[in-house]
């Protein structure tokens, strides 16, 4: 953008590592290993190629497609906040076409779930959308209560219609292995819902400036005023569009999970991937390459969270203490850069 | 008595006065005492009550609420049936009549200015700043104001007031300082100067825009011409005001009209009615499907200054596009745009916020022109704009009007109108009408008209 | 069986005072422009801190839980007002840091304990005379909270529609220049909202330990900060309205207790999704959110 | 790169060391189904001398890559606790067979894979009769946290053992939907007292703490406990616990993994093995008729000796 970007991004650094400092600092006052917990995060989130493979990258994949969903939305000005619940309306719905299509091969299974998951999602979405247009409800009130009925809907599901055969377990059937993802590494857990997420973001970093529906997205989110004077755009609806592509994506990101990773559809599918989400795209700039670095960020961070549980008995939360430091940290750059830049 | 043509600097002054704004040098003095450091801060400390141009009040309010939101205090009592009275007992003293329990957002331009004066009133000031009061007013309120203003400074207070009104300032004023382009082009004592000396002060008298010369369409060839945009008995009406009325209005192939008009005199929606923007409660328009706008508020409706340039040139009519768009075409336009009109942008990728006004209008320009549409609207688009950058623009409209393509332009600068238009006519008050292209005859048809 | 609907009502008071206090909260700062989507983070940190201080007296973990609600929000309000920062990025990252402390310093603290922290709850204060009355007397014996949060909800409303502070506040939310025009801070009007909306919180979270639960368990809001979130726009942002919508939210959680208990063939599920889809249903009959103050969720522009 | 990843992922560090690994669904410090998982842990630490790790998955994606972590690592034992465990443990385990794989509350079974389930309908049984003769209003109540196998098991082995005592006997079931909120679980508790239930077994983990809360403001309502011996939380309201010695049934295991005595199978604990049992509070067992005593009794007896059988569930 300008030639302040490299001093920004070397400012947004420095505030990471002054956020993990505090968290460090919180975590010695605890009683904790510091210095083992450091280790112990570095290697399971950086240290090996399998680190790097079956826990971070693996674990970033859920938050590329969800950045992603959350800045189609906000980029047109619309807060959704329920990807979440559309995450599992499209897990949800990709696990009941794959257990439908048993017995068909991969090459028509899989494309009839990733459809059956976009679909679910849009339609999750879809009901903010028409609550919107229809009754004027904020979708940033919708989408949350509508996550809440997702959950329950979820529990609801795997307890009836969606149940395992044998009726035993609150979990739906196990999808057949012609309705999973395969691994993109042999013996590793990343599976090509990643590669399927990069190439996600890099058709948005295509069509949010490529296309006329991304073009017009982007003026509404800067100034629908203006988009509506000199663009001739219809505010209402390429709002509406946005937000259920949004949903779209994020079903997506729920066949993904359910896809590549589960196998099958759980309570508990999302531990709050949406609201991290919405993180992970506001860190990203709402930008396709700005989000890749975030959700990367945060699948190693959780996963150097978790070995750090492992080996040095922190607890997992202080995870969210430090993404909730970095997060911090970093939305505080272009305030500081600005005022430093004021008073020099 | 403030006077000065639009973008003259009036309100800039009037801001950095009462310590809205902060000066880039110089200093401001109140009372003998330097304000300073007060930028954000309670004016109301200093006694000082101003009125701006654009309203500062809430929509959403009602009216009482509004007058009752400048009152200092906390949790200070304020109770809704008590600021009712309140508000009608202040409007009281300056005869001005509101409606307490009205909400803003419904209340006419009009209606709102008087709720404006009331709540300056209502604080007791020592100094009160006025910025273009009467410019929505009916004459009676107008006048009522003026006595209140005239009983308030006998009292000992101080008054400024930014107007257009010449007649206003000299029946009223106890000094009048003319600015022009950000000077001071005439301080002087209200009851000596004439009319025109004032607005000559106003609108200046050195030719700057003969610096090219325009071609005018040949009149009477342009009189037999197609019509391009015609409205016909329209009527326009916004919350229960007509902002136009009756007015009739054509514009042929090859014609440039120019239209003059104080603030709010209906100018505004009168242009829109080309572009689909406003449509009209009674009459008929046509139009052309293609119209060029170039709006008078640019960063609200004209450009997204996080936009790259590129992106802003795009912007038109971007609701009909459709699938991928063409960026190697559009950048070719917008680099061919920037040549043409002169703006000095490094690439098409920059931010347009980058730009200077002048030069951000220039963008504008270059995107509503590009293609050559059949009509071309313009409000007030040498705003702000320096002598090269409004040739620019007076070039670019003549072009398009030597090329077919019907202008038709609002100017607050009456100068500009007059070198520059085939036909000009006048707005006062939501009626046009047409008026000689001479400055004593538009000058009579804006002022004297009251 | 006749005291059933009065059962119900008493559960739903008491369904509705945590959700309450922290809408009521939510309310002021939404009034002063300020979406503030991070309060259930808050919610547990204040539920926290009234389980440590709750071990002296149920006051002492009330006071606490404020204390941390207050605590919490400042840093929110720190960030979004003095920083400028983004308000849904801030609250999420606040919230998210609220609730991972809670848990963190719940396993240092409490860790070696073989039960969990227990705190001796507020006994309910009953009104003199009234709660004597038969039937509907026994719902005003009631636990301090209770009462506070209908005390708060009538005195944000006076203070909003009856004092001149408080028409600056909702003024700020609506159009913050239009404050300064009036020689007025807008920024401080927001930080006073954000501290007493972090109290207001705070006393919610503390009113899950010392007046209902007992004990604090992580992650115990459970989403009640959330379902705030939409509880004020249930009450189309006045406190009335919060008031009542909070009611029906509790009412609805509670007819879902009352449902299980009487055994009714619903699955469980279903039944616990009813209190969110309702609240849409209600908001959607509503319609809409058109009374939302005109600047909700965006940064206040810099002066001149 | 990609080639040298295939092979580390299945190498396991070669180890001398015995360490055992926990993986829980939910928090230790639930001091519950959780919390009593983590006990054993240490107690196989302190008993075992073993080096031990613990970690909280939340999701079922986390699960996979966990085990695959502590196989990689060359852990001896890897416990997943819980039956959510065991589609990811039948996936891991063949990737490194120098580790066992436990499944708790499952019943998956492989070369390096076994599971363990806990008879706890033993102790409900006994439960639901104590309740059953506890109740003065013929009204006895579950309430779990979210309905799991092992929860809706014991839920109607419960039931089974009130009709024993008191064959018109209602019972109820409610759920919470989660396993935290201890306001909620109150709630519901109060909801069922005014229903007329007076007896309440609660399975609900941390949100169950409300259950007990409930408790102590109605004087009448009296609880069971479940996983842990929990009749301190409200000694004056509390019937009795329906315990899992889960401390107990891992040491057990982890004993025989040290030594080389294990063998993948099935391992079912019963009231015979005392690793589950019904602990009644001899406090409040005076309260009940003692006729009602003595049927509980000889049932219970006849559990230890295995004799007894739990009649079908339709």
């Amino acid at each position: 953008m300008t030639r302040d970007t490299p001093r920004q991004a070397g400012l947004s650094v420095l505030m990471v590592l002054a956020a993990l400092l505090v968290a460090a600092a919180i975590l010695r006052s605890a009683g904790y290993d510091v210095t083992g917990a450091g280790i112990a995060l570095w290697r399971g989130a950086l240290g090996s190629s399998s680190a790097v493979i079956s826990a971070t990258l693996k674990r970033a994949t859920p938050f590329l497609f969800l950045g992603l969903a959350v800045a189609v939305a906000f980029r047109a000005g619309v807060l959704n906040i329920g990807a979440d619940g559309q995450f599992l309306a499209g897990g949800a719905a990709a696990v009941a076409a794959g257990l439908a299509m048993a017995g068909q091969p991969a090459s028509v299974t899989i494309p009839t779930e990733l459809a059956a998951g976009a679909l679910g999602g849009a339609a999750w979405a879809a009901i903010a959308a028409w609550l919107r247009s229809r009754f004027e409800v904020a979708e940033v009130v919708s989408t949350l209560l509508l996550n809440m009925v997702a959950v329950n809907l979820v529990g609801f599901l795997v307890r009836g219609p969606m149940q395992e055969p044998t009726h035993a377990y609150p979990q739906s059937g196990i999808l057949p292995h012609s309705a999973r993802l395969p691994s993109l590494v042999a013996g590793e857990q990343l599976h090509w819902g990643f590669i399927a997420a990069l190439c996600a973001c890099a058709f948005a970093a295509w069509s949010f400036n490529g296309t006329a529906a991304g073009f017009r997205a982007k003026a509404v989110g800067l100034n629908p005023s203006a988009a509506e004077s000199a663009g001739r755009i219809s505010v209402a609806r390429v709002r509406a569009i946005a937000l259920i592509t949004s949903g779209a994506i994020a079903g997506v990101a729920g066949f993904s999970e359910v896809t590549g990773v589960t196998y099958a559809l759980y309570e508990g599918l999302s531990p709050g991937y949406g609201y991290m989400a919405i993180a992970v795209a506001l860190l990203g700039a709402l930008q396709p390459t700005g989000i890749v670095v975030a959700a990367v960020f945060f699948g190693a961070l959780n996963a150097g969270a978790d070995a750090a549980q492992r080996d040095a008995g922190i607890p997992a939360a202080t995870a969210s203490v430090i993404a909730g430091l970095v997060i911090l940290g970093v939305v505080t750059t272009p305030e500081l850069h600005r005022q430093f830049r004021r008073d020099s | 008595m403030l006077l000065g043509e639009n973008g003259a600097g009036k309100t800039t002054l009037l801001r950095i006065a009462a310590g809205l704004d902060r000066a880039d040098s110089g200093r401001v003095i109140v009372g003998g005492a330097a304000l300073s450091g007060l930028r954000g801060r309670p004016i109301r400390t200093q006694g000082i009550a101003v009125v701006s141009q654009h309203f500062s009040l809430v929509p959403t309010m009602t009216v009482a609420e509004n007058i009752a939101l400048a009152r200092r205090g906390t949790i200070r009592r304020f109770s809704p049936s008590r600021a009712a009275p309140e508000a009608i007992e202040a409007a009281q003293r300056t005869g001005l009549a509101i409606d307490p329990d009205a909400r803003v957002n419904g209340l006419s331009a009009a209606s709102q200015q008087r709720v404006e004066l009331v709540k300056a009133i209502a604080t007791d000031p020592r100094i009160i700043m006025l910025d273009e009061p009467t410019a929505v007013l009916d004459p009676p309120d107008a006048e009522k104001l003026f006595a209140w203003l005239r009983r308030f400074v006998s009292g000992g207070g101080t008054a400024v007031v930014i107007t257009h009104r010449l007649r206003e300032a000299m029946t009223y004023g106890d000094s009048i300082t003319v600015l022009r382009r950000g000077r001071i082009a005439r301080i002087t004592d209200a009851s000596v100067p004439s009319e025109t000396e004032v607005v000559t002060a106003m609108v200046g008298e050195v030719p700057v825009f003969r610096v090219s010369t325009p071609s005018r369409s040949a009149g009477p060839a342009a009189a037999s011409a197609p019509v391009v945009l015609s409205a016909a008995g329209v009527t326009v009406t916004r919350a229960g005001i007509a902002t136009l009325r009756d007015v009739t209005l054509e514009v042929r192939r090859g014609e440039m009209v120019g239209v003059a008009g104080f603030e709010g005199a209906g100018q505004a929606d009168l242009l829109r009615l080309f572009t689909g923007m406003v449509t009209p409660s009674r009459g008929v328009v046509v139009a052309p499907e293609h119209v060029g706008f170039i709006p008078e508020h640019r960063h609200r409706d004209a450009m997204i200054g996080e936009m790259s340039l590129r992106e802003n040139f795009r912007l038109r009519d971007a609701g009909d596009l459709r699938g991928v768009i063409d960026w190697r075409e559009t950048d070719a336009r917008t680099r061919n745009a920037i040549v043409t009109f002169d703006i000095p942008a490094s690439d098409v990728h920059a931010a347009a916020a980058t730009l200077s006004g002048g030069n951000q209008q220039r963008l504008v320009l270059a995107r509503e022109l590009d293609g050559d549409p059949p009509a071309i609207i313009a409000e007030n688009p040498t705003r702000g704009l320096d002598v090269r950058g409004a040739r620019i623009v007076h070039d670019r409209l003549r072009e398009g009007c030597t090329r077919g393509a019907a202008v038709l332009w609002y100017s607050s600068n009456a100068e500009e109108l007059i070198e520059f238009s085939d036909r000009v006519v006048a707005c006062h008050r939501g009626t046009l009408r047409e008026v000689a292209p001479t400055l004593p005859a538009i000058a009579a048809a804006m002022v004297a008209a009251e | 069986m006749s005291d059933v609907p009065l059962g119900v009502i008493d559960a739903t008071i008491r369904a509705a005072t945590p959700i309450g206090l922290a809408a009521i909260g939510e309310l002021l700062a939404e009034r002063a422009g300020i979406l503030n989507i991070g309060i259930e983070g808050g919610m547990c940190l204040a539920a926290f801190a009234a389980v440590v201080a709750g071990a002296g007296s149920p006051v002492a973990g009330l006071m606490a839980g404020v204390l941390a609600g207050i605590l919490t929000a400042s840093v929110f309000a720190l960030f979004v007002i003095r920083l400028r920062a983004q308000q849904v990025i801030v609250g999420t990252a606040v919230s998210m840091m609220a609730l991972g402390l809670s848990t963190v310093l719940n396993r240092v603290l409490y860790a070696g304990l073989s039960a969990a922290p227990q705190v001796h709850t507020l006994p309910p204060m009953r009104v003199p005379v009234l709660s004597a009355l038969p039937g509907v007397g026994q719902l005003l014996a009631q636990p301090l909270p209770t009462y506070v949060l209908y005390a708060a909800g009538a005195s944000v409303a006076w203070f909003l529609y009856r004092t001149i502070g408080g028409l600056s506040l909702r003024a700020t939310g609506e159009d913050p220049s239009a404050v300064r025009a009036a020689g007025k801070d807008p920024a401080l009007f927001q930080w006073a909202a954000l501290v007493v909306s972090g109290a207001l919180t705070g006393l919610a979270g503390a009113t899950l330990v010392v007046a209902q639960a007992g004990t604090f368990t992580e992650n115990m809001s459970a989403g009640r900060g959330y379902i705030a979130i939409a509880v004020v726009a249930l009450g189309r942002w006045t406190p009335a309205g919060v008031l009542v919508g909070s009611l029906l939210f509790g009412a609805a959680s509670s007819l879902q207790y009352i449902v299980q208990a009487y055994g009714v063939a619903i699955p469980y599920n279903l039944t616990l999704a009813a209190p969110y889809a309702v609240t849409l249903f209600v908001l959607a009959a509503l319609r809409g959110s058109h009374r939302a103050p005109a600047r909700l969720g965006r940064t206040i522009d810099l002066p001149g | 790169m990609i080639v040298a990843a295939a092979c580390s992922g299945t190498q396991q560090a070669a180890t001398n060391e015995f360490r055992v690994a926990l993986v829980t669904p939910g928090p230790v410090s639930d001091r519950s189904w959780n919390g009593s998982a983590y006990e054993g842990l240490e107690f196989i630490r302190d008993s075992l001398g073993a080096k031990i790790s613990h970690v909280q998955a939340k999701t079922p994606a986390d699960f996979e890559e966990n085990f695959r972590q502590y196989g990689a690592a060359g852990y001896s034992i890897v416990i997943g606790h819980g039956f959510e465990f065991q589609d990811a443990a039948k996936r891991v385990a063949p990737a490194y067979p120098r580790t066992v794989y436990l499944i708790t509350g499952g019943r998956v079974t492989g070369e390096n894979l076994a599971s363990v389930s806990f008879a706890f309908e033993e102790p409900s049984y006994l439960a639901g009769m104590a309740a059953a003769a506890a109740s003065r209003t013929g009204m006895v109540a579950c309430v779990g946290g979210t309905q799991l196998p092992t929860v809706k098991s014991s839920f109607r082995a419960f039931a089974a053992g009130a009709s024993a005592i008191r064959p018109q006997v209602s019972v109820i079931t409610a759920y919470l939907g989660n396993w935290d909120d201890a306001s909620a679980g109150r709630e519901q508790a109060l909801a069922l007292a005014r229903r007329g239930v007076d007896v309440i077994f609660q399975d609900a983990d941390a949100a169950g703490l409300g259950v007990f809360q409930a408790a102590r403001e109605q004087r009448a309502l009296r609880i069971i406990g479940s996983n842990a011996n929990q009749n301190d939380v409200a000694p004056r309201a509390t019937l009795g616990s329906v315990v899992i010695d889960v401390p107990r049934a891992l040491l057990l295991l982890a004993t025989q993994v040290k030594d080389g005595s294990f063998t993948p199978r099935l391992y079912r604990f019963t009231t015979k093995e005392e690793v589950v049992r019904w602990v009644p509070n001899p406090a409040l067992m005076n309260e009940l008729p003692a006729a009602d005593r003595e049927q509980i009794a000889s049932t219970a007896s006849l559990m230890r000796q295995g004799r007894f059988t739990l009649p079908p569930t339709p």
